[in-house]
């Protein structure tokens, strides 16, 4: 028995020191099939689904990540003269400076020698909404002249609300360079780095060019929209009537001019509305509520030149670059 | 009639929506009385059929002065509301890389090959077959002036289709072929379509 | 790949890009490959005539150069909608790293799947959509059952 | 120091045929039934979806040319013509849109797809015109109709 079990047992350790062997030599000479490739495949995907993903990592604590090159980047991507301490000042969100004066107090480092030097993005923020604001308005009152003031605010809330913003922030890769004490970045916090960046180009370029920015990179995001998808009006034929009244119109009267199916599950009704005698719009609906509701709608959009057909936005560039364009046509 | 007015013109504006419109009803008035009075005048003699009678409906004869006047009249209210800007969208249909596309403003077009523009520039589309508005369209014959539309676009993309698998299998005969396709590609932006009043 | 075994999308673009200005969807650029190796041949031979001309050209582009003990030389481009992009370079040429680079720096950084049609607009219909009353000549006298509710 | 001896007393045990099954089955996991997790299975059916994939690719102009032609015939015939008359006359008029182009204009530009139908119903008048000649016979020609007396 012994005998047996001493040579059960060589040969056990023999097999384990030829297995050794082998895998040594797989490593360093044999080109192996990796065999072991599936088993660890299929661990890393278990675990992963058991973990979850990791953590989100900000881009600047991993490799590859020099500030001052991607700041200088950042403002020749978008064509722009930032002055960089501009810039940089306007990525350094208030947050960020707490955290990280608490973060030294932590480690114990002696405050007078590590002290932070950094100013914070709250002035130039301020100062980019304000502007935004302004021309945001100023260029509503410019494009659509006959829409009322309401009109007009909606149009830019909707333009400055958090969510479009932080859209657009994020899709010129502002969230990187962002200095915030969360990561991922909250959307406030994305919000008034958006603002300081206009308020820094404001600053360093002048106002046409943070009103062409502003243009350029918030205005197009109106591309496609409907205004009443932006202006919620409850009640657009008392809307509709109170318009016409200031303007000195008789009345609107809806009328159904045309009906298919009304016995069916899907009626059809088009009701117009006439005004003197004169159709000012009409509206197709599932009812004749919705129906009339929908021309009134089609009313109000053409009163106030928002339709569909309307003529577009003028984004041509600015006039240094138009100059060559209309000279190369001249001379062709 | 229009065509043999206009046949030297390289192109020719086709319609006025409301001068059409207003056209319309004279021709549903003078349509049934030519008919009527044809009908009973051969009704008698010779039997109605395709013999006695070509089978198309009895052309309206318009004297070429009605049609010249008729024509100044479209081409000078065109020509008004261009230059008073008065229309909003237009819309084209542009002759590109062997196609057709209708586009308006901020459209996006996909190319299935690259062009020679670098991505960032504009270029000029000058093959334009068609432009309209709400209330006027110009067709071309087949083209469209260079001096009277001009359409701006912008490369913003050079990029590759997905991987497309081109496979060929004949049963019965051991024989089978696959080859991955990727093809270059570029997206075009529409920038402005703009329009002269030089209609003539 | 079936159409209907792979993902699809339309035709977009990363924030209007070209109706106002154009904007280069690249931010940076890495290149990662070994000091050595045989199989970073050609991308240490593009370091060294190719990587400063690209780096000139693209101001736009940060472009990283990291040596590490690999044997599978990378590029890895970011975009910025936030996709990432890696590309093996094992035994390629200058030329063709060059090339990647100018395919990379042109790309949108929108998924590379099956787009559905070749074209987008926002605003399909100028003069209206037609429907089935498009062209009817108004009607006249009462139509349907409910007209006394509207009025 | 080249072990080669020791290299060879390891058991080749061919190719590990997991990837290679994988690649293909990635491509059959939308089939129905056991094709889409059985390789032996999957193998046929999928070279078969590439097949039908590749030929679909061809197809597809020829049934979107079909769909274009029968959206102009039904579009022109509200306007009184029929889809020949429309497209010889537009050709006529030497108006070179394409079918393509025409099925979007009478679906989303009904006003110009109008003035195209109108555009070749003046032409087909002209024709016509230009075929009858001023009503007369030609000199020295029997006509069928005075045959027919």
């Amino acid at each position: 028995m012994a005998l047996g079990y001493i040579l059960s047992r060589g040969a056990l350790t023999l097999g384990i020191h030829c297995q050794r062997a082998c895998r040594n030599i797989a490593v360093t000479q044999v080109r192996e099939k990796k065999r072991w490739m599936k088993a660890y495949t299929h661990l890393m995907a278990r675990k992963l689904k058991l973990e979850g993903p990791p953590p989100p990592k900000p881009r600047c604590q991993q490799p590859h990540w020099d500030y001052h090159a991607e700041i200088q980047a950042f403002s020749t991507r978008l064509h722009e003269n930032f002055s960089l301490e501009l810039l940089k000042t306007a990525f350094i969100n208030p947050c960020y400076l707490q955290a990280e004066t608490e973060r030294r107090q932590a480690l114990g480092v002696d405050s007078e020698t590590t002290a932070l030097v950094l100013k914070d993005n709250i002035q130039l923020s301020k100062k980019g909404s304000g502007f935004t604001q302004s021309f945001l308005t100023d260029w509503c009152r410019a494009s659509f002249p006959n829409l009322p003031s309401e009109g007009v605010e909606s149009v830019v809330a909707h333009l400055t609300s958090s969510a479009v913003v932080t859209y657009v922030a994020s899709n010129l890769g502002i969230e990187d360079l962002t200095m915030s004490a969360e990561f991922p970045v909250p959307d406030d916090v994305l919000h008034s780095t958006f603002m300081a960046v206009i308020g820094a180009l404001q600053e360093s370029s002048g106002t046409e060019r943070a009103g062409f920015f502003i243009r350029d990179f918030l205005v197009t995001q109106l591309i496609g929209k409907d205004l009443f998808d932006m202006w919620t009006v409850v009640n657009p034929m008392g809307l509709l009537v109170e318009e016409l009244t200031k303007r000195n119109v008789p009345l609107p009267e809806p009328r159904l001019i045309r009906s298919a199916g009304a016995s069916t599950v899907l009626p059809l009704y088009f009701v117009g509305l006439y005004s003197d005698k004169k159709l000012l719009a009409q509206g197709p609906g599932e009812t004749l509520l919705a129906a009339e509701e929908e021309a009134a709608r089609v009313a109000l959009r053409r009163l106030y030149g928002y339709t569909e057909n309307r003529r577009p936005f003028d984004f041509s560039p600015q006039q240094q670059h138009q100059q060559p364009l209309i000279q190369s046509v001249n001379s062709n | 009639s229009a065509q043999g007015l206009h046949r030297g013109l390289s192109w020719l504006q086709s319609c006025l929506w409301r001068a059409c419109s207003m056209l319309l009803p004279k021709h549903r008035v003078l349509l049934p009385a030519a008919v009527r009075a044809q009908s009973s005048v051969s009704g008698d003699l010779v039997p109605r059929t395709s013999l006695s009678r070509p089978p198309w409906p009895e052309p309206i004869a318009v004297s070429e002065e009605e049609e010249r006047s008729l024509h100044a009249a479209v081409v000078s209210t065109v020509n008004q509301r261009i230059h008073r800007q008065e229309f909003g969208r237009l819309f084209a249909v542009v002759h590109f890389a062997g196609r057709q596309w209708k586009v308006t403003d901020e459209d996006l077009i996909l190319i299935e090959n690259h062009i020679e523009a670098e991505c960032g520039e504009r270029i000029r589309m000058e093959k334009v077959l068609l432009v309209g508005a709400e209330d006027f369209t110009l067709i071309g014959r087949p083209l469209l002036g260079k001096e009277l539309v001009r359409i701006e676009a912008t490369v913003i993309e050079k990029t590759e289709s997905w991987p497309k698998i081109h496979m060929r299998f004949w049963k019965r005969h051991r024989f089978q072929r696959k080859k991955i396709i990727i093809q270059p590609q570029t997206v075009l932006r529409i920038n402005s379509i703009q329009l002269a009043p030089r209609l003539t | 790949m079936t159409s209907r075994g792979t993902p699809s999308r339309f035709l977009r673009s990363v924030l209007q890009n070209g109706v106002g200005r154009y904007v280069c969807q690249l931010k940076r650029i890495s290149i990662i490959f070994s000091k050595n190796a045989q199989s970073s041949l050609g991308v240490r031979e593009f370091i060294e005539d190719g990587v400063a001309d690209y780096a000139m050209k693209n101001p736009s582009t940060v472009v990283y150069v990291s040596p590490q003990a690999c044997r599978i030389p990378k590029v890895v481009a970011e975009y910025l909608n936030g996709s990432v992009r890696e590309e093996i370079v094992t035994s390629k040429t200058s030329a063709q790293i060059s090339e990647l680079f100018t395919k990379l720096t042109s790309q949108s950084g929108l998924d590379i799947i099956r787009i559905r049609k070749p074209f987008h607009t926002d605003n399909p219909s100028i003069q209206g959509q037609w429907h089935p009353f498009t062209n009817r000549p108004p009607s006249i006298g009462p139509i349907g059952t409910q007209k006394q509710d509207i009025e | 120091m080249v072990f080669l001896t020791l290299s060879c007393w390891i058991r080749n045990r061919g190719p590990d045929r997991y990837w290679k099954v994988q690649e293909l089955l990635q491509h059959a996991r939308h089939f129905r039934g056991r094709k889409n997790r059985c390789y032996s299975l999957a193998v046929r059916a999928v070279r078969r979806a590439f097949v039908y994939a590749t030929k679909g690719r061809i197809l597809k102009k020829r049934n979107m040319r079909t769909l274009w032609i029968t959206r102009i015939a039904a579009a022109s015939r509200e306007h009184g013509m029929k889809y020949p008359a429309l497209i010889h006359n537009l050709t006529k008029c030497s108006v070179q849109l394409n079918r393509h182009v025409i099925s979007d204009l009478a679906i989303t530009e009904p006003r110009s797809f109008f003035s195209l139908t109108k555009l070749a119903r003046a032409r087909q008048q002209e024709g016509f015109r230009a075929a009858l000649g001023d009503g007369k016979e030609p000199p020295g020609v029997l006509s069928r109709v005075v045959l027919l007396q």
